[in-house]
């Protein structure tokens, strides 16, 4: 047993404070805006010029000039603004928004991430990665415990040390995986900890699939 | 001094030469000058520098210069989408400089503003500090990233007037407001053109000082890259929750 | 999240303390928050290091804190207009640090876009540069300059929704914005407070994230420092030859 | 004989063309809008955050949030835009200025340039002047040839070194004074070239009065 796509977007949810202004990931991050609770204000961050990112339209409604980060077709809200690029990551970069939730290929126990490049492969460049894992408050990563190769081995993600390029250097604040949930001290020494199973799943099942160390501290 | 053309032929005249840089604003397919692209195309200028967060993708936008070869170098921070730009890469006629995307909105507006570096602490520890300076501040390292500046800004505004004063719309504004301030010379595509006083000053994205020469563009198709939707009835996605 | 509060006393409530750096918005007169420095000026706090263009005058503005000897050190580009300004000064009872006018600016912008400094030539061989780095870029000499965080920021606009996103009037708009995202905490003023949705995304000037709690200020009389005018049929000066 | 304020205005005007965007100082350079010439589009800039500045308002109809950077109440006209300090200097800064026009208490023959400071005396502070000498193109002072000492003497304000402490080093193009015109090559080493003489000045009355080295090369 392990947590679904959905249950990892219900677990990363319970980060969201009310009045938080958010920036979500493509992929399972996007998903957490399924999760908001009720009557909890949550501003959700578009990197290319958008605060107040609504539902996707209606179809017919599509608007060409609006579009979030990963260019898809979205909707404004009452309390929607629009900026530049240049204001925008100075809103990143400057430490405004609260929490940031997005994928990852390797996250390491010191917080290091690598989620951008595979050496060999076609690179497509970092888009706004870089900038959201240094500049914002909090960062959460949100994957799959376990890299599923081509010939049906898996490689563990959780690492010691990342051996991708890294997008970011001791950023990383919180890993959920399928399996579970990891802190990181990632500016201190306390290095990497296991804070929750998902259900059914063993400390020594994580232990199998984790190649970088941590402590247990299950609440 | 009438800074409105005829057209992006008219507009581009005199302005084009082999080996320039060239910003072209937009994200994705969202707000890019394409009239203009369509014209610097025409003219057969070769061998370009240009700066763009993305390259279009194949017949569109940037991806017209691509299948052209008319681009020498893109300096980019995205270029997922566009299978002749991935031919050229890899087979190693087009070169390509990766720039976090908030390091290049920065660089583009520093170039602007008179600024020829600044610290950031994006991208430290990563191969994009690579030979680049890093320093401690206050504890906390940052990389020195350098202003950019080019021979051309090409942009895309909603709306215009004569003065060059310019309003972009919803996410159409991306990186165009930077990059007008960027170049020796900056041409813009208006997709509403109106006489002086139209635009209430308070609402004015980019001052005319910026803008050399413009053109009115006739309604064109705007293409959608990644067109998301829902039905009528399921839950709002992103939420509304506010 | 509630960020409208019932008045200025309330608004800053747990946000004072001795010794603290404050921000506050305006040019000369122009888009001060003055009710927010009345409250200040009431709740007693001493030994502030006051981060603003001007200094006031006698009895308006941040003059109301000189006046009670709330501020310990100014940070600003100019501070001709006010006798009880110079007397501290003169008599060394208040420290000034002077800044040029668009390195203050600037220093403010990076500081709210978490750039902890830049390079600018403004002031490169004179007085402001010693002490500081001057390297050079391209043939040029630059000096470095840091970038500028407070505690507080107090800022004025025109409009605002509950949600906090801020519309600037005309000149008022000044330091306000960049203020707006340079400090720990940024309360904001607003002549008029709406609901969200009646301002145009594209019109906010300053996105409601940047504001942590705001008040509606009842209209009170602004001040005007140079009342110039003409008569009648008397030439426009500044021309209006456009 | 020697050229009124007026007359020093409409000089400096000369320097106008067509499409410039232009900054002017307090005091006589204010004047300088005066003589734009008729059909030409000038637009003057005013660094506290406006493009397109207009005239003084009539009686009655002065509006508190519209004022220049001398905190006069001023005007907007149909081609005005609005935008912050930030903004208004990165104009300033990045070269987007075609001219400058302001006073000054001392030049020297290398285009240094005082006009802030005296010390001894109460300091006002700089305001945007430094960032205007070291940011737009070309810069032009306007003064007077000497200075009127209290007691009734006259020191020279174009020198070979200005002993007040400097605006801007290398930053001025042009002086205009009550006496002449002079260029000056601020960035190689052709020094100060004076090229006008005001009507009925001869060059050695300016000899007479002016403490820098210059050459006469006059039209």
């Amino acid at each position: 047993m392990a947590w679904t796509r959905e249950q990892m977007a219900e677990r990363a949810a319970k980060e969201l404070r009310d009045g938080f202004y958010v920036n979500l990931g493509i992929g399972i991050p996007t998903l957490v805006s399924n999760y908001i609770p009720d009557g909890m204000s949550v501003q959700l961050q578009s990197e290319n010029g958008m605060l107040g990112m609504g539902p996707f339209p209606f179809e017919g409604e599509e608007d060409p000039d609006l579009i979030n980060a990963g260019k898809q077709t979205i909707t404004e809200l009452p309390t929607t603004s629009y900026f530049s690029s240049s204001d925008s990551f100075g809103m990143v970069r400057g430490g405004h928004i609260n929490l940031s939730i997005l994928g990852a290929m390797q996250v390491a126990q010191n917080g290091d991430l690598a989620n951008w490049m595979i050496p060999g492969k076609m690179v497509k460049g970092m888009g706004g990665a870089m900038d959201l894992v240094a500049g914002v408050k909090r960062v959460v990563v949100v994957m799959e415990h376990v890299a599923r190769n081509k010939d049906g081995s898996e490689s563990p993600k959780l690492l010691s040390a990342c051996d991708l390029p890294l997008t970011g250097t001791q950023v990383v604040d919180l890993v959920i995986t399928d399996l579970g949930v990891f802190t990181i001290d990632k500016k201190g020494n306390g290095g990497m900890t296991l804070i929750e199973l998902a259900d059914g799943v063993t400390e020594d099942d994580i232990r199998a699939k984790t190649e970088g160390a941590f402590t247990t501290r299950l609440a | 001094m009438k800074k409105v053309r005829k057209d992006a032929t008219e507009a581009l005249a005199g302005l084009l030469t082999d080996g320039m840089t060239v910003m072209a604003g937009g994200f994705g397919l969202c707000g890019i000058p394409d009239e203009l692209i369509d014209a610097i195309r025409a003219s057969g200028v070769k061998n370009l520098t240009v700066i763009s967060n993305n390259a279009g993708i194949d017949g569109v936008g940037l991806g017209k210069l691509l299948e052209t070869r008319q681009v020498a170098k893109m300096i980019s921070s995205y270029v997922g989408e566009n299978k002749e730009f991935a031919r050229q890469y890899l087979g190693g006629e087009l070169a390509i400089e990766f720039n976090p995307q908030g390091t290049l909105a920065e660089r583009i507006r520093a170039g602007g503003a008179g600024i020829p570096a600044f610290f950031t602490k994006t991208g430290v520890g990563t191969l994009i500090a690579e030979g680049k300076e890093v320093r401690e501040f206050e504890g906390e390292n940052y990389v020195m990233e350098r202003g950019l500046f080019a021979d051309l800004s090409i942009v895309h505004a909603w709306k215009g007037d004569t003065e060059g004063n310019l309003v972009y719309r919803k996410t159409a504004r991306n990186f165009n407001p930077m990059m007008a301030t960027a170049a020796k010379v900056t041409v813009a595509q208006v997709e509403h053109l109106v006489q002086p006083g139209e635009i209430d000053g308070d609402a004015v994205h980019t001052p005319g000082i910026f803008i050399k020469r413009m053109i009115h563009v006739a309604t064109r198709e705007k293409r959608i890259e990644q067109r998301t939707t829902r039905k009528r009835g399921e839950p709002a996605i992103p939420p509304a929750a506010v």
